[in-house]
């Protein structure tokens, strides 16, 4: 096989051969650590590029491997594939220089860098996966990889969090353990995307079909935090900022989004699905959390909980825009996914800013923290505006696509559920701006660091400034044939018209 | 007539199966069943087997038996309670009592069962045995169709003698040595040893042509090493542990390396050469009475070393 | 030459032991890792005979069935005579550094002798020989669990003597009833006259009892965790991993080549009954444990259980499913050889590091030794049955088998002991993230004892990937009734 | 039914005799030594019996030694363990019996 | 009926009783006497059912039988030893399960 055919495999193992040689590396080496990261971070990103680059000309670069009879392990780059797979790249490089920093002086890195990568690359496998079964296998190892980064401060506190994780999560794997075994043994080994032998066997048996979807569904439905199996979330925000960037705007909350995705639109179909009835009572799960998240989000008062309840909100809507039939709210979907990541790694960058900073967890002792940091202030406020839906910010992108996409689906009443829940955005998020810029200074800081710098230390404040511009520049330059919404388009177009 | 024998042999068998298990006390215990191996070397030959008659004599009474009585005047320190029999309220109790009826209904069910073997394997050893070397069709069957189990049944006694030695005390201070000071005892003894030793060859030659073998001989060789170290007499040999283990592995090594040979000569393992069979099975058979008797001999030894109790051991 | 590869793996084993016993301190070492490596060329150049010609068998001193025994080589020996070689001489390069000098010299013999015994039950196609290798397997297994010498591993070894006398004994009578009934020792030629009559019946009873306490299925396991949990750790690796597959390896030769199957329904279910229950008991009793080797232990136990479920799942009617079980069940019983020897070797490592069998004397090793505690986690996953390893491999084969059958019940306890067994690994590996006060003081294990944990860990992950290299050895024909 | 037969017969019969005698010893006899001395002469005497009665119906001098041998060699052998246990007796002050008393079993290994 | 059977009967009795003191005793010593009942009973059968199966001397079990009795002294010689060490490390020829609660 020529070197682009297996591009996918080298995607994959750029992120996960680093973590096998950083595992292997003594706790010492911290440059050359630091350097072997971000080299393959680089490579990675380069990679996807011509992978993009190959995907937009209409190949499909596809590596598989039969592991078992009638059961293949496939790696496919198809165009829903790269769109989160760039995702994940581009997040990967801004968070490993933010761990850098992050971590400084902090023990066990070689540790936290291994499995930080391992991470990675099984959500690169999860972009990647060809059928259902590559992507079982990933999302498995994704819970493996995240579970020692949630526990990583070894506190009482992270441990018992670590437990509830992965109560919630390998009893979520199980479940979708139990419905791709059930679809390879009546259904067979399918790649993502060959829709019409499903459909056949949902002529057939009915029954085990909406079973098969329900499990399915079920499982991811864990990962990406769907009410009422979100609470691991919030819980799990003990683990050090890095980790809490990663779990809710990359791997694992996006990795249940995407694999709701796949199962709706390469596994069933979309007209499959609306036909059977399966996704009208997903879709107002969605919004029933969507609603949900951003009230609990209301209450709390640590900042990072009060982001967590804000990410169970924010990826139902992407879970909702995939279940609005047509394509335009599908577009909405798919795009969001993007950039609810940029923009919600954007902010958890700056609450760790903060915490690292000035030792603020709580939403009081933010007043005046825009004069102390203003360019984390600045960062927190645009991620921040773009969640509340407020144009140029890509956020605004994404609700714009929502809503006429209900619309054109005949779901008039989802618009209600659109406003109601950027007006509860805007209640949590406003107040706290308020707080940033407005009001003075209560005191000294808890406890504060890095007093040498003006704002923070560079490395923890630059990733948090690209991410930020980022997901402005997704929205400003959304027209762009480079942009998410482009991508987005192409995607669907294919979907729609294969 | 015969079968008044064989009924009342039976009886004599059962009952002193179950004294020897359900006597209060244990010494009787072990006198029984050691009784019961003579018992059962007579129901042997009855079977028209007196190849195991002899074994079990040799072997099962014989070598058990010592290993049984010399191990009971060793554990006399432990707290021994005799057993209660009838413990009605104990789940154990009525488990044994399920478990063994059990096994006797299914087993008399699947005796009773008429039989009428397909294979005639019988004959099939009767046809072979011209070309197997030797005219005794045990010894055939032990030393060249199923040689192969034999092989492993020595390795099985090699490993018994390995683990005693394992449970050895220490390596530097071998057990005194606590024979019996009787004068006459020792003079008789040395009248015997070469008597003994005499009748162990003599099985082991008379193996090829009617009952006997290596087994029996190497039983007769390790009941001649005991009453050797019983009287006193010099056993320096077994206190070193390169000779003891080069004595165990002795036969064994003859046995691979013979069977090993025709492997050479592209032929399967355990080929004997037609012309040669009938010696090289007596040379194995040879190794293989010298190894018995030495590794019986070593575990009556090195069982002994094992019931003392040396302080640095305390843990 | 063509006898030599099959003989050489009785004859290389025999070797080992008689130099073991017979030379000096150094020249053993040196003569038994020369050893090893002839035994692995050999098993290679076996692997690429049977490649040649199929399956094939021979005579024992020339001797062809009924008269004589025969060895066969067929795609399940070799699996489990590749996959014994592997645990062995990683174990041995283990145990060679880990173990002290007297320890050391006694270990080689049994060692020796226990892979001998382990090749000849493999390659054995003959009732009473497979007898006489279970005898040596079990006294060898004995005096490795006695070699630490201490009263405790003593009741273990005393307790594990009786329940394999008491085991092999059963075997032994079944082995006596068939004979009687058919006249014959050889077990192809006995599944030619085979049916399922009444003495039949009770001697296959037998000897399944028999064979099923020696490997410890519930409610015959109470020998085993002290056993295994007690024992010198390379020792805890050879038995877990290898030993306990032998007397299962002939039950499932014997249900297969009797197609037993056919024959009886309720005695797969049975099986299977029994084989839940200990995936379920075992796993709680794991999650229960205070001490790690103990958590392996019964580990050990609830895998077992796994095993059991090929039987119920071999069908007569779903020639397809059957082979999809059979094939699942190959898989775990290998995944599982691997991995659980691996995780023993790595828990020994991090009992070395501590000083002591505590779970909570676990805190802070993840800082000190990751990358012991990566192997740990890799065998883990294997054992949980998480992808990609060979265990999810298995119980993905289980799983469909049981799914194309619709015997729900046998998922639903797959499924269950999958989460008791995150449970109880996640467990263990919660308390080595614990950070406690006071600081560490640990003892640094040689390099060797944690790459040779790893090894073994990885290739239980490799084989998630590589499962077809061993399936593909697997005819179709070797469960599908005739 | 020539002379040869009657002989062998009487010889036969007086040998098990002779057993029976013996054992009849091993029980009534009150203590050690008295036993031995009712088991080891008796049964010398029995087997010698039966071994003449045996000889007298075989051709073969060499199988006649052998029964011979066997003989002398047991009478040997009881001597011996006869001697054993009496001196083993000795050495544990086992007192000899009065006509009339017995001695309590040799119940010394009951706990 | 043959005495081959009548021994093969014998057999059976000798395994019951086996295998009811086996399970009964904690004593390791009459445990052991217990097994070798077992062994010895399963020799008979496997002899004496077969014979009678042929109505002849079988010497293939009586062959198997020989070995079977080697076989069963090794372990029989091997667990002594074990029990000896036991009790002389322990002062109890029991298992710890089985003592009680003493």
């Amino acid at each position: 096989m020529s070197f682009f055919g297996l591009l996918p495999l080298w995607v994959l193992m750029t992120s996960f051969l680093a973590a096998i040689v950083i595992f292997m590396l003594p706790e010492e080496r911290h440059g050359l650590r630091s350097t072997l990261n971000l080299v393959a971070a680089v490579v990675k990103i380069g990679l996807i590029i011509l992978l993009i680059r190959l995907v937009a000309q209409q190949e499909t670069p596809e590596v598989s491997l039969e592991i078992l009879p009638g059961l293949s392990l496939v790696l496919r780059a198809d165009a829903l594939a790269m769109l989160f797979a760039g995702l994940s790249s581009i997040l990967w490089l801004c968070t490993t220089l933010y761990a850098i920093g992050y971590l400084e002086n902090s023990p066990n890195r070689s540790r936290f860098f291994g499995y930080f990568s391992l991470c990675v690359a099984s959500t690169m496998g999860i972009s990647l996966a060809g059928n259902l079964f590559t992507f079982l296998i990933f999302y498995e190892l994704l819970t493996l990889s995240t579970y020692p980064l949630v526990v990583h401060r070894g506190t009482p506190q992270s441990l018992k969090a670590g437990r509830t994780y992965l109560a919630y999560t390998l009893s979520g794997g199980v479940v979708l353990l139990v419905g791709v075994a059930l679809f390879y043994a009546f259904v067979g080994d399918l790649a993502f995307g060959q829709t019409s032998q499903m459909a056949e066997f949902t002529e057939t048996s009915p029954i085990a079909s909406a079973i098969i979807f329900l499990l399915l569904i079920g499982g991811m439905a864990v990962k990406a935090a769907l009410f009422p199996f979100h609470g691991w979330l919030p819980t799990a925000m003990v683990a050090p900022a890095p980790v809490s960037a990663l779990l809710h705007a990359v791997a694992v909350v996006k990795a249940g989004a995407f694999g709701i995705i796949r199962v709706i639109y390469d596994v069933f179909g979309i007209e499959l699905a609306w036909q059977q009835g399966y996704v009208l009572p997903l879709s107002l799960l969605a919004s029933f959390t969507i609603l949900y998240g951003s009230w609990r989000a209301l209450q709390q008062t640590d900042i990072k909980k009060r982001l967590a309840f804000s990410t169970v909100s924010q990826v139902s809507y992407i879970v909702l825009g995939v279940t609005l039939l047509g394509p335009i709210g599908t577009v909405g979907g798919l795009v969001h996914l993007l950039h609810q990541g940029l923009m919600k790694v954007t902010l958890f960058f700056c609450a760790g800013n903060y915490a690292e900073t000035l030792g603020i967890h709580k939403i009081h002792e933010l007043n005046g923290t825009g004069r102390r940091m203003p360019m984390t202030s600045a960062a927190f406020t645009l991620g921040a505006l773009g969640m509340i839906g407020i144009p140029p910010v890509a956020g605004f992108i994404s609700k714009w696509y929502l809503g006429t996409g209900a619309l054109a689906a005949g779901m008039d009443w989802v618009i209600w559920v659109l406003i109601g829940s950027s007006l509860l955005n805007a209640a949590y998020f406003l107040p706290v701006l308020y707080r940033i810029w407005f009001l003075p200074q209560q005191g000294q800081w808890p406890h504060e660091a890095f007093t040498q710098w003006r704002d923070t230390a560079p490395l923890l404040l630059i990733p948090a400034l690209i991410t930020a511009a980022l997901s402005v520049a997704a929205g400003l330059f959304a027209g762009s044939d480079l942009s998410p919404l482009s991508w987005a388009r192409l995607i669907v177009i294919r979907e729609y018209q294969p | 007539m015969n079968e008044l024998i064989d009924l009342t042999l039976i009886c004599i068998l059962l009952g002193l199966a179950t004294l020897s298990l359900f006597t209060q006390s244990l010494f009787r215990s072990v006198m029984f069943f050691i009784l019961l191996g003579l018992i059962l070397s007579l129901v042997w030959i009855r079977l028209d087997a007196p190849d195991i008659a002899l074994a079990e004599a040799a072997i099962g009474a014989g070598i058990t038996g010592i290993l049984l009585l010399d191990a009971l005047a060793h554990l006399r320190a432990t707290s021994n309670t005799p057993p209660q029999l009838l413990q009605l309220k104990q789940p154990r109790f009525w488990l044994a009592l399920l478990s063994g009826t059990g096994v006797i209904l299914a087993l008399g069910l699947a005796v009773s069962e008429p039989l009428s073997p397909v294979v005639a394997l019988d004959l099939k050893v009767s046809e072979n045995l011209a070309e197997s070397g030797v005219t005794h069709p045990i010894t055939a069957i032990l030393l060249n169709f199923r040689s192969y189990d034999t092989l492993l049944e020595v390795a099985v006694l090699v490993l018994a003698a390995l683990v005693a030695l394992t449970l050895r005390q220490s390596d530097e201070h071998p057990v005194a040595n606590e024979f019996l000071p009787n004068q006459l005892l020792h003079a008789c003894l040395k009248l015997f040893f070469p008597m003994i030793f005499l009748v162990s060859m003599y099985l082991l030659w008379a193996g090829s042509t009617q009952p006997g073998g290596a087994f029996q001989a190497g039983a007769v060789l390790a009941s001649a090493f005991v009453l050797f170290y019983l009287v006193g007499l010099k056993t320096q040999l077994a206190q070193n542990e390169h000779y003891l283990k080069r004595g165990w592995i002795f036969g064994l090594a003859i046995f691979v390396l013979v069977g090993a040979v025709p492997l050479l000569q592209g032929q399967p393992f355990l080929t004997y050469p037609d012309a040669h069979a009938g010696v090289l099975i007596l040379l194995i058979e040879l190794g293989l009475t010298l190894s018995i008797g030495w590794i019986l001999f070593s575990l009556f030894l090195l069982s002994q070393s094992a019931s003392t109790f040396q302080k640095k051991d305390t843990p | 030459m063509a006898h030599f590869p099959i003989a050489g793996l009785i004859v290389f084993p025999l070797l080992g032991a008689l130099v073991s016993l017979a030379l000096s301190k150094r020249w053993r070492t040196v003569m038994s890792f020369i050893l090893i490596t002839a035994l692995l060329l050999n098993n290679v150049s076996l692997l690429f005979q049977f490649y040649g010609q199929g399956t094939f068998n021979e005579a024992m001193g020339n001797w062809s069935a009924p008269l004589g025994i025969e060895l066969r080589v067929d795609g399940l020996a070799l699996i489990f005579s590749l996959m014994s070689a592997l645990v062995a001489s990683v174990c041995a390069l283990y145990a060679c550094v880990y173990l002290s000098a007297t320890q050391l010299k006694l270990f080689w013999p049994f060692f020796w002798f226990l892979w001998a015994a382990l090749n000849s039950i493999w390659l054995s196609s003959d009732l009473f020989n497979l007898y006489v290798g279970l005898e040596l397997l079990s006294l060898a297994a004995v005096g490795l669990v006695a070699l630490s010498r201490d009263a405790t591993s003593l009741a273990a070894a005393l307790r594990y003597l009786f329940a394999a006398l008491l085991g092999s004994i059963g075997y032994l009578l079944g082995v006596a009833l068939l004979y009687a009934t058919y006249g014959t020792l050889s077990l192809p030629e006995l599944s030619q006259h085979f049916s399922l009559t009444l003495s039949s019946a009770v001697a296959l009873g037998f000897m399944c009892i028999g064979l099923l306490m020696k490997t410890a299925v519930f409610p015959m396991h109470s020998w085993l965790p002290p056993a295994h949990g007690g024992a010198l750790t390379p020792v805890s690796a050879l038995l877990s991993a290898l030993v306990i597959k032998a007397s299962f390896y002939i039950v499932l030769r014997l249900w297969t080549e009797l197609s037993l199957e056919i024959a009886s329904a309720s005695a797969g279910m049975l099986m299977g009954i029994l084989g839940s229950a200990a995936i379920l008991w075992g796993g709680w009793m794991a999650l229960n444990q205070t001490h790690l080797k103990l958590v392996i232990a019964y580990s050990t136990l609830a895998q077992v259980g796994y095993f059991m479920l090929i039987f119920p799942l071999l069908s007569p009617v779903d020639a397809h499913a059957s082979h999809l079980a059979f094939q699942g069940g190959v898989l775990m019983l290998l995944a599982h050889a691997l991995a659980k020897a691996g995780m023993f070797l790595a828990a020994g490592n991090l009992l070395f590091c501590s000083g002591q069998k505590d779970l909570k004397s676990l805190a802070g090793l993840s800082r000190y030794r990751p990358l012991n505690i990566f192997a740990f986690g890799l065998a883990g996953v294997s054992i949980m049955g998480l992808p990609p390893s060979g265990g999810f491999n298995g119980k993905w084969l289980l799983i469909q088998s049981a799914m194309l059958q619709s015997q729900w019940v046998w998922v639903a306890v797959i499924i269950m002991g999958s989460l008791l067994s995150a449970a109880y690994i996640f467990r263990v590996f919660s308390y080595t993230y614990r950070e406690v006060e006071g600081g560490d003081s640990f003892k640094q294990p040689a390099a060797v004892l944690e790459w040779t944990a790893l090894s073994l860990s990885v290739l239980s992950i490799l084989l998630g990937l590589a499962s077809m290299l061993v399936l593909d050895l697997l005819p179709i024909s070797a469960v599908v009734a005739q | 039914m020539n002379l040869l037969v009657i002989l062998q017969s009487f010889l036969l019969i007086s040998g098990a005799l002779m057993f029976c005698i013996g054992s009849l010893g091993l029980i009534r006899f009150p203590d050690t030594y008295t036993r031995i001395h009712a088991l080891t002469k008796a049964d010398n005497l029995g087997l010698g019996l039966i071994v003449l009665a045996l000889i007298l119906n075989i051709e073969s001098v060499a199988l006649a030694l052998k029964l011979l041998l066997i003989w002398g060699l047991v009478m040997i052998a009881s001597a011996l363990s006869g001697h054993l246990v009496a001196w083993e007796a000795d050495e544990q002050c086992i007192p000899l019996c009065q006509p009339g008393e017995t001695e309590p079993h040799l119940e010394s290994e009951n706990e | 009926m043959s005495s081959y059977l009548i021994f093969a009967y014998g057999g059976v009795g000798l395994c019951g009783i086996g295998v009811f003191g086996f399970i009964l005793h904690s004593h390791l010593l009459r445990r052991l006497i217990a097994f070798n009942l077992l062994g010895s009973g399963t020799f008979l059968i496997l002899v004496g059912l077969s014979q009678s199966g042929r109505g002849q001397p079988d010497y293939i079990p009586q062959a198997l039988v020989l070995t079977g009795i080697v076989v069963a002294v090794a372990a029989t010689a091997l667990a002594l030893v074990l029990i000896r060490r036991w009790a002389a490390l322990t002062k109890h020829a029991t298992l710890p399960e089985d003592q009680g609660p003493s």
